[in-house]
């Protein structure tokens, strides 16, 4: 079970980064690319939570109804960091359109094979 | 204050003083840079103490300044002739543009080749050594012409040279833990034999580039030619002899002294195909400056046989030869600049005839040949009696075939460049060509009077040349003022030459023009006997084109094989190397990314091996 | 040996003894090669009539300094010359400066002479002139190179550079270089002809075409000192060879019979060939008389 | 060929990283460090329910200063990348790139709005008590303005405005954290100042949760910007002339 | 203590970056100005830090009031403040370039001042700080800055320029984050000297993975070769001090978190060698790919990356040398290349193409700016008297004392490559005939005022290169103790 959950779980999330990646790398249209980005980023994301999950764990909060007791939380650690990987990728994906949507003015197109007027 | 540091500052406050001069007025600038050609000479023969050394710690290297012998005697050469050509640049430069920079780079190359002189350890030396290189650099595309091609070669050979020396200095260091030269000649004996040759070939590449050795050489011809001639006398008769000093010190203080006298052997051989090659390239030159400039190849080509060889007598030559090269080339170069100036090329197949309208300049253009020549009576011929008797001495008998070849040769474009300039047919677009101004008359007039002087008395040279030889570890080198004598005890008295060749001179001059001379008219060179025909004033009738056709076809298979052609072949090839290099930026993004994908897996599969888990 | 007079007159002396032998000499040349070719030819002292004439004629035009020095160059080079060859073994009146020089000194100080020609030529303006210089030049770069190594082989293997030095050994050994270096004599034999400038290799003053080459602007006086130079030159350069190869000359008859037999040699084989072009006699001196030098000097260094 | 070395890579580098993260297998507790220290202080000291919003705002206060930072650059860049010259030099007005919403939309929105605010302004309030903070509900008060944006072509918002919120939230940030410098036991920047409170008490934690007000705003404000950016074309006319 | 305190170096500037759009409401000039006083200080409290600073005893801040390894701290030690110092100048000398670089185009300079400020703030972060993660952020800071800047002017192709920046550099982030997580699951901790402490116990193999990523991502940012293909494109398509600030400080942090991690952080035996490797192959590349550029920028743009490759195979060697020498050129590559790329702001000011070979004649219309070019490029060269040559003799002597004569080799042959293409346009600069009709822009006095600080800089190291070595050998013995960065960080650490 535990072995299920592990494959499981992280493959999920890097099943995501692999299409993301995958987007990035071989898809044409610029948008598609910022898709793949926004996908890999939330691969990472998903890892990131995953790996801070304890086995039953609760959320790290000492509500009124856990404070006192002993109980298992999972690491808020890595929450609080996934919290700022978020932030920052949507910052990303904001200037990656915005690049887009100049590219697309300039050159009348998303593909990426045509972008490339800067060259060796 | 340290005289040797207060010689640096006053070249180098003379150079900003003839900047700033230049950048306010033309006069004041002028006067300035008269000044400063006054000032170093007299400060240097008067002021300098040069047994005075300083020394100081930079960037954790241990640096020291100081004069030796050695460095002395090419020293000198740098302190005369430089501001003699500083003195002609005045009149030379005249009604060029941007003076500030010339002076300013003029003057720091002599700074350069001041510091390289009086260092004694790498680091300063290296340091010289650059700002010599990119000054003359400066100057060399100077004046606009040929600037990718010629400067760039330029840049790229002096590079190659100064990398090679300073990948040698960067290994001495690591091997001996001191800068110093003196430390490295003490324990070179103590390397292995794979790092003595590392170090001492590589030193010598660095030294071979500037003395323009054989293949190495391709630099030189455009850069002598396309720098102003004013600067192009310092930059073949001293800049080059920097070479030759540092060739001096690593031949003989290094390779003669473990037993490794093959690397100085090969060096001498390299010298020799250098003097026969350059001198047949440059029979064929029809512009002057190119001329010279081949020339300058084949004079330093022997100048590197004789330190090569590396007897008493060769070294001796090798280093007369320096100096007596850096005059004649000297007055050779300020010549060809003060017919560039008056009458607007240097193209021997255009100018003709202007003995009679330059007579000084001519006149020190003759005797710089005959010096040049190695013809008796005067001082070039003292060298090259030193340099073949030292060869024959040491048997080298091939080398003396080599060198003769080469000097015989030599007299061709001896003869081609007077005959090319200054005799033949005086035509009528050159009439209005007159003598060059006294300013650069009397630099020329100085240098020729010290080529006749030495023809009689080349004591006065070998006096330094023998004190700079204690420090190659010859000491008690015998000389004479006048008596040349070689290893087998046979010799020749100059003087008796001199006096003979005066003596029947003047009592035939005496027979020749009495009653003749003053009777005769002066006719122009168009009234000559033409089998009947009548030439026109305007008919050029100078036979210029093509002056050693003979000798050219003889030539033929010589000339096929052009060394310059394979390395701009190998530059085409490395060009192309490049664009293709280049093609991995393909402008497309994304492939950018695949490539750091494909990185990272490399990595990753790789990653026992790299890591090494 | 002692005082300065005595020296001037040594000298004044051999070089009239120079100036005759070589004058005759030309005769002899001309008178033989016209019965050759089947003519009386001009009496053996022609060469004489005609430098006399030529010195009293009048010098009516000049072109300038350099036109003026060239023969004073050539007579110049030619005295220096004759003063530094030995032109007897020990001879009392003729040792002039023979221990002033050596051989690489008299090979340059040979060239001195052709340089101021050449200039003097040059500066007429004349086409002629400079063709012939320019051939005249190349072809001494042609027969110098044998002529050098057959020198070098000599000095190399007698350890010697000075004329004076290489005669001793052939009077102490007895024999003469020609015999104990013979590879050297033979290339040194192979490149006179190109010194002499006899057919084949005349194509420097080659009068049918040249106008006389660089003499062609030359009259008068300069022409007669031109003449004597030439005459004088000719008897160093045998002189030379004599003390060489053939053990040199113990009295003036002997130096006359060989140099005479010496002589005959390139005036003969003039007489019977055709002009080479200048690469032709390039070429030639660049083959086997070369050849024959590479010899001696392997020879001389092993 | 490209899609089979990027497939290849991509497999071997997914082999990889898979390899190493299943080495220590899912939800294991085997990570010894910081965490346990958190987990005890931030009740205990900082007197914080929410441990992730105390190490967000507290622990780690300087990422949290970093990713406001990022977003504001976001913001800034944004509107560098898409500027153009202010309408009035050409007199156009500004544009919506997106079509007149339905009126159902219209009206639903126009309802919904002001709740999705009080929801953003509620959650950034509790953010030391719930879970959520700041940033989750800056986002949602600007997803009630995207509806708003997206609904309405005239609806526009005043960029002083956000300027203003956006400047004043931001160096409220850190003017706290420097006031930290004065006022706290260890002067150190981003340090509590401010009396604790009892634990799960709004008015609690010191000055995280007014940290966390400040960054519900700039945050909201920010995102508000960025999509009122992207979906306004302000001006077509030339571009500036420039090297 | 309170009025020079490391924490102002992040927290002045963002405090100003948020502010400054409130100030240009006020009174428009201060947008211009506040930015110079922020960065006049800066440079103040880092010279003044800085100089002060205790050998040995780097000045560790604590964040709110929690030791390391439990907050996140900022460490000014030697090393690191040497670097900040360097930045805050060169950020200083930029902002007095810049503050009224154009008229035209450049008239939205509150974004532009504003993501100055940002950016300083990031790369001065990264290098300050001592918690990997709070690096990240930093470093993402300054790449943001980066995409924006880039993407700065219209006319140009500054968009596809910066997307290709984005592109890789969210590939970057993902890899340094990948890293970080994993690094996180091994220790449990983020900060750099707990990791280091810790890091030893890590199975070799996870570590090697963990300093792969961290390669393939910091390497990215450090414009390592394959991944550099950004770094012509963004440099050449930026505004001229923004490419200047690329080259002094933003490639600085990069090539910095690349040298933290491996040195301090993470302890990998082999990575030295891919560094060398790679950094060679940096060199040879960019070197070869600038000598056939016919635009300047982009020339400029691929010696600095080949400048950058120098740098990384210095500090290969993983000898006190090799720091030292690395450290040297860092701080001319700083210098000089800013210098080359302010003035090449202006050289190529008229020019639509900035292409080379409108650069003819140059040196006679303009001819301080193109001095100035001149002797960077003399310097960049190495040059003597300029303070590259002992930036390159201390490398190439720090590579003879690892016995690596290939390289020296290798680095002197791709050094000739560089003098061709500097002297290339040298050459054009001054003796070529100029173009007809040719715009002049002379510089503004402000901008001949910050390069000739920079002038004089290069020129002064160059003469007494002293003034410098202290402080570099300083940084030096800092960067190679890692058990007393451990220990000043965690001075209570018990070694359990």
């Amino acid at each position: 079970m535990q072995e299920f959950l592990t494959y499981s779980i992280y493959g999920t999330a890097f099943f995501l980064m692999l299409l993301g990646l995958y987007a990035v790398l071989m898809k044409k249209n610029l948008v598609k690319i910022v898709i793949g980005l926004t996908v890999l980023d939330s691969g990472l994301n998903l890892l990131f939570v995953a790996v801070g999950y304890i086995s039953g764990g609760t959320a790290p909060i000492f509500s009124p109804a856990v404070v006192g007791k002993h109980v298992i939380m999972t690491d808020p650690v890595p929450q609080a960091l996934v919290l700022t990987a978020i932030v920052i990728g949507f910052g990303v994906t904001a200037v990656a359109l915005a690049l887009v949507v100049r590219l697309y003015r300039k050159h009348n197109t998303t593909n990426i094979d045509e972008i490339k007027n800067l060259k060796w | 204050m340290n005289s040797l540091v207060l010689l640096i500052l006053i070249i180098a406050g003379g150079a900003l003083l003839s900047y700033f001069g230049h950048k306010i007025n033309k006069i004041l600038g002028n006067i300035t840079v008269f000044a400063v050609a006054l000032i170093i000479p007299i400060y240097w023969f008067t002021q300098v103490d040069f047994t005075e050394t300083v020394s100081f710690t930079v960037s954790g290297f241990h640096m020291e300044l100081g004069y030796n012998m050695y460095g002395k005697l090419f020293s000198m050469i740098v302190m005369i002739l430089s501001p003699l050509a500083l003195i002609y640049a005045i009149g030379y430069m005249k009604d060029q543009k941007k003076l500030a920079t010339f002076y300013f780079s003029f003057l720091f190359s002599i700074l350069g080749m001041t510091g390289i002189l009086m260092s004694r350890d790498f680091v300063s030396l290296f340091i010289f050594w650059e700002i010599m290189t990119w000054s003359s650099y400066l100057l060399v595309i100077f004046l606009g012409k040929d600037v990718q091609k010629t400067g760039i070669k330029y840049m790229v050979f002096s590079a190659i040279g100064a990398y090679a020396m300073l990948m040698a200095i960067v290994i001495i260091y690591k091997n001996t833990g001191s800068m110093m030269l003196s430390d490295y000649f003490g324990s070179f004996a103590g390397f292995t034999l794979q790092t003595k040759l590392l170090t001492g070939i590589l030193l010598l590449l660095g030294f071979a580039v500037k003395s323009a050795v054989m293949p190495l050489h391709v630099w030189a011809p455009g850069a002598y030619s396309n720098t102003p001639m004013a600067y192009t006398s310092v930059f073949s008769g001293a800049l080059s002899k920097m070479g030759i000093y540092g060739l001096g010190f690593v031949v003989v203080n290094l390779f003669a002294q473990a037993n490794l006298e093959i690397v100085g052997y090969v060096l001498a051989w390299m010298g020799a195909i250098t003097a026969v090659l350059a001198t047949f390239s440059a029979v064929f030159q029809h512009d002057a400056k190119k001329l010279l400039a081949y020339s300058s190849i084949a004079q330093l080509g022997y100048i590197v046989t004789g330190i090569g060889i590396g007897t008493e007598l060769s070294i001796m030559a090798g280093l007369y030869l320096a100096v007596l090269h850096a005059a004649f080339k000297g007055v050779l170069f300020m010549v060809v600049g003060a017919v560039e100036r008056q009458a607007g090329t240097t193209d021997m197949n255009v100018v003709s005839g202007l003995a009679r309208k330059m007579p000084f300049t001519f006149f020190t253009a003759l005797i710089a040949i005959i010096a040049l020549a190695g013809i008796p009576p005067l001082g070039g011929f003292v060298g090259k009696w030193m340099l073949y008797e030292s060869l024959i001495n040491n048997s080298n008998f091939l080398m003396v075939i080599m060198i003769f070849l080469s000097s015989t040769a030599a007299f061709l474009y001896c003869f081609k460049f007077l005959f090319g300039l200054f005799l033949g047919q005086q035509e009528p677009e050159f009439d209005h060509v007159k003598e060059a101004s006294p300013v650069m008359i009397i630099p020329m007039l100085l240098l020729s009077v010290f080529l006749l002087v030495t023809g009689a008395y080349p004591g006065i040279v070998f006096k330094y040349v023998a004190e700079g030889m204690t420090n190659l570890g010859f000491h008690d080198v015998n000389w004479q003022m006048s008596v040349l004598t070689n290893a087998w005890g046979d010799s020749v008295n100059v003087q008796h030459v001199y006096l003979s060749v005066v003596v029947v001179f003047v009592a035939f001059l005496i027979f020749i023009t009495w009653r003749g001379y003053k009777h005769s008219t002066k006719i122009s060179t168009k009234d000559i006997s033409s089998s009947g025909e009548m030439i026109k004033p305007e008919d050029n009738m100078t036979y210029a084109m093509d002056f050693y056709k003979p000798f050219q076809r003889v030539l033929q298979p010589i000339l096929k094989w052009k060394i310059n052609k394979y390395y701009e072949d190998f530059g085409k090839g490395l060009e192309a190397l490049f664009d293709f290099m280049r093609r991995i930026y393909t402008g497309n993004g994304q492939t950018y990314a695949v490539y750091v994908i494909i990185f990272l897996a490399i990595l990753l599969i790789f990653s026992k091996s790299i890591f090494g888990y | 040996m002692e005082g300065i007079g005595y020296k001037i007159l040594g000298a004044v002396l051999t070089t009239i003894l120079a100036f005759v032998v070589g004058m005759f000499y030309g005769g002899f040349s001309r008178k033989i090669i016209a019965r050759i070719q089947n003519r009386v030819g001009p009496p053996v002292w022609q060469n004489f009539l005609d430098v006399l004439k030529l010195l009293f004629k009048k010098t009516s035009v000049r072109y300038g300094l350099m036109h003026h020095f060239a023969p004073l160059w050539m007579i110049t080079m030619s005295i220096t010359t004759l003063m530094f060859v030995p032109v007897l073994n020990d001879g009392l009146f003729f040792s002039n400066l023979n221990f002033s020089g050596d051989i690489i000194f008299l090979l340059y100080i040979m060239v001195f002479g052709s340089l101021g020609m050449a200039l003097g030529a040059g500066s007429t303006g004349n086409p002629n002139s400079a063709i012939g210089v320019s051939r005249g030049l190349t072809q001494m770069v042609g027969f110098e190179i044998p002529w050098v190594m057959a020198l070098v082989a000599l000095m190399i293997q007698y350890k010697t550079t000075s004329v004076t030095g290489l005669m001793e050994v052939q009077s102490q050994s007895g024999t003469w270089l020609m015999f104990s270096s013979p590879f050297a004599f033979i290339a040194a034999l192979l490149a006179m002809p190109g010194m002499f400038r006899y057919s084949p290799f005349d194509i420097v003053g080659a009068p049918a075409e040249l106008a006389s080459g660089p003499i062609s602007e030359f009259g008068g006086k300069y022409l007669s000192t031109m003449m004597t130079s030439g005459s004088i030159f000719a008897f160093v350069k045998l002189t030379l060879y004599v003390d060489l190869f053939m053990g040199g000359a113990s009295n003036l008859i002997v130096l006359v019979l060989k140099t005479f037999t010496l002589y005959m040699y390139p005036v003969l084989w003039g007489a019977v060939s055709a002009r080479f072009r200048t690469e032709q006699s390039v070429r030639y001196f660049w083959g086997w008389p070369t050849f024959f030098g590479f010899i001696a000097l392997i020879y001389a260094a092993f | 060929m490209k899609k089979v070395v990027v497939i290849g890579s991509l497999g071997v580098i997914v082999y990889y990283l898979l390899s190493a993260f299943v080495a220590i297998p899912f939800g294991a507790d085997i990570i010894k460090g910081v965490k346990e220290f958190y987990l005890q202080k931030s009740p205990d000291d900082l007197k914080v329910a929410n441990v992730v919003t105390s190490i967000v705002v507290n622990f780690r206060g300087f990422d949290t200063l970093g990713e406001v930072t990022v977003l504001f650059l976001a913001s800034t860049a944004l509107g560098s990348i898409l500027y153009h010259r202010r309408s009035q030099h050409s007199g156009l007005n500004p544009q919506r790139t997106s079509v007149e919403a339905s009126a159902i939309v219209q009206t639903g929105a126009k309802i919904i709005f002001p709740f999705t605010v009080i929801l953003g302004a509620y959650i950034f309030i509790h953010g030391h008590l719930t879970p959520g903070g700041g940033f989750q509900g800056g986002a949602i008060i600007a997803t009630g303005f995207l509806l708003m944006l997206i609904s309405y072509r005239k609806f526009f918002i005043k960029h002083n405005a956000l300027t203003w919120i956006e400047a004043i939230a931001g160096s409220t940030f850190v003017i706290l954290g420097l006031f930290g410098l004065i006022y706290a036991k260890n002067h150190d920047f981003l340090e509590n100042f401010l009396p604790a409170g009892k634990l799960n008490d709004l008015l609690s934690g010191g000055i995280i949760g007014i940290i966390y007000i400040a960054v519900g705003f700039k945050v909201g404000a920010e995102i508000t910007g960025i999509l009122d950016t992207l979906l306004t074309v302000k001006e077509t006319g030339l571009d500036p002339e420039e090297n | 203590m309170v009025i020079t305190d490391p924490v102002y170096f992040i927290a002045l500037p963002l405090l100003t970056a948020f502010l400054l759009p409130l100030f240009g409401k006020i009174y428009k000039p201060l947008i211009g100005i506040i930015p110079g006083l922020v960065f006049a200080f800066l440079a103040y409290i880092s010279f003044d830090l800085y100089l002060n600073l205790v050998p040995g005893k780097p000045i560790i801040i604590q964040m709110a009031g929690w030791a390391p390894p439990w907050g996140i701290n900022l460490v000014f030690s030697e090393f690191s403040g040497l670097i900040v110092t360097l930045i805050t100048f060169l950020a200083f000398l930029v902002w007095v370039y810049s503050y009224n670089f154009k008229k035209v185009g450049f008239d939205n300079s509150k974004k532009y001042f504003t993501l100055l400020m940002l950016m300083v703030a990031g790369s001065i972060g990264v290098v300050l700080t001592g918690d990997i993660f709070n690096m990240f952020v930093f470093l993402e800071i300054t790449a943001i800055y980066s995409y924006g800047l880039t993407a700065f002017y219209k006319g140009r192709d500054s968009a596809e320029a910066a997307f290709k920046y984005l592109l890789l550099g969210s590939l970057s982030s993902v890899f340094i984050l990948l890293a970080i997580l994993l690094l996180y699951k091994q220790v449990g901790t983020l900060n750099m000297a707990d990791i280091a402490v810790k890091a030893q116990s890590i199975d070799p193999k996870m570590k090697s993975i963990i300093a792969i990523l961290f390669f393939v991502g910091l390497g990215i940012e450090a414009e390592m070769f394959p991944m550099n293909g950004w770094v012509p494109d963004a440099y050449s398509q930026a505004p001229g001090p923004v490419a200047a600030s690329f080259a002094g400080m933003l490639a600085k942090s990069g090539i910095y978190a690349l040298i933290r991690v491996f040195y301090t952080v993470l302890e990998v035996k082999g990575v030295f060698d891919l560094l060398l490797i790679m950094g060679l192959l940096t060199i040879i590349f960019a070197e070869f790919s600038a000598m056939r550029q016919k635009h300047l920028r982009r020339m400029l743009a691929y010696s600095s990356i080949g400048q950058m490759g120098l740098i990384m195979v210095a500090f290969s060697f993983n000898t006190k040398a090799g720091i030292f020498a690395g450290l040297f050129l860092m701080f001319n590559h700083a210098i000089i290349k800013t210098l080359l790329f302010l003035s090449s702001g202006f050289l190529t000011y008229s020019t639509k193409q900035k292409k080379i070979r409108d650069l003819d004649g140059f040196g006679k219309i303009m001819p301080f700016t193109s001095l100035m070019f001149g002797l960077g490029a003399f310097a960049i060269v190495g040059l003597p008297p300029f303070s590259g040559f002992w930036g390159k003799l201390n490398m190439l002597v720090a590579t003879a004392d690892s016995n690596l004569y290939f390289v020296i080799a290798l680095i002197l042959l791709v050094a000739v490559v560089e003098i061709v293409y500097y002297f290339k346009v040298i050459g054009r600069l001054y003796f070529r005939q100029q173009h007809k009709d040719v715009e002049v822009h002379n510089p503004t006095w402000n901008a001949i005022l910050a390069m000739s600080i920079l002038a004089i800089v290069i020129i002064g190291v160059g003469i007494y290169p002293d003034l410098i070595t202290d402080y570099l050998t300083k940084a030096t013995n800092e960067l190679f103790d890692k058990a007393g960065y451990i220990h000043s960080v965690l001075p209570n650490l018990s070694l359990n």
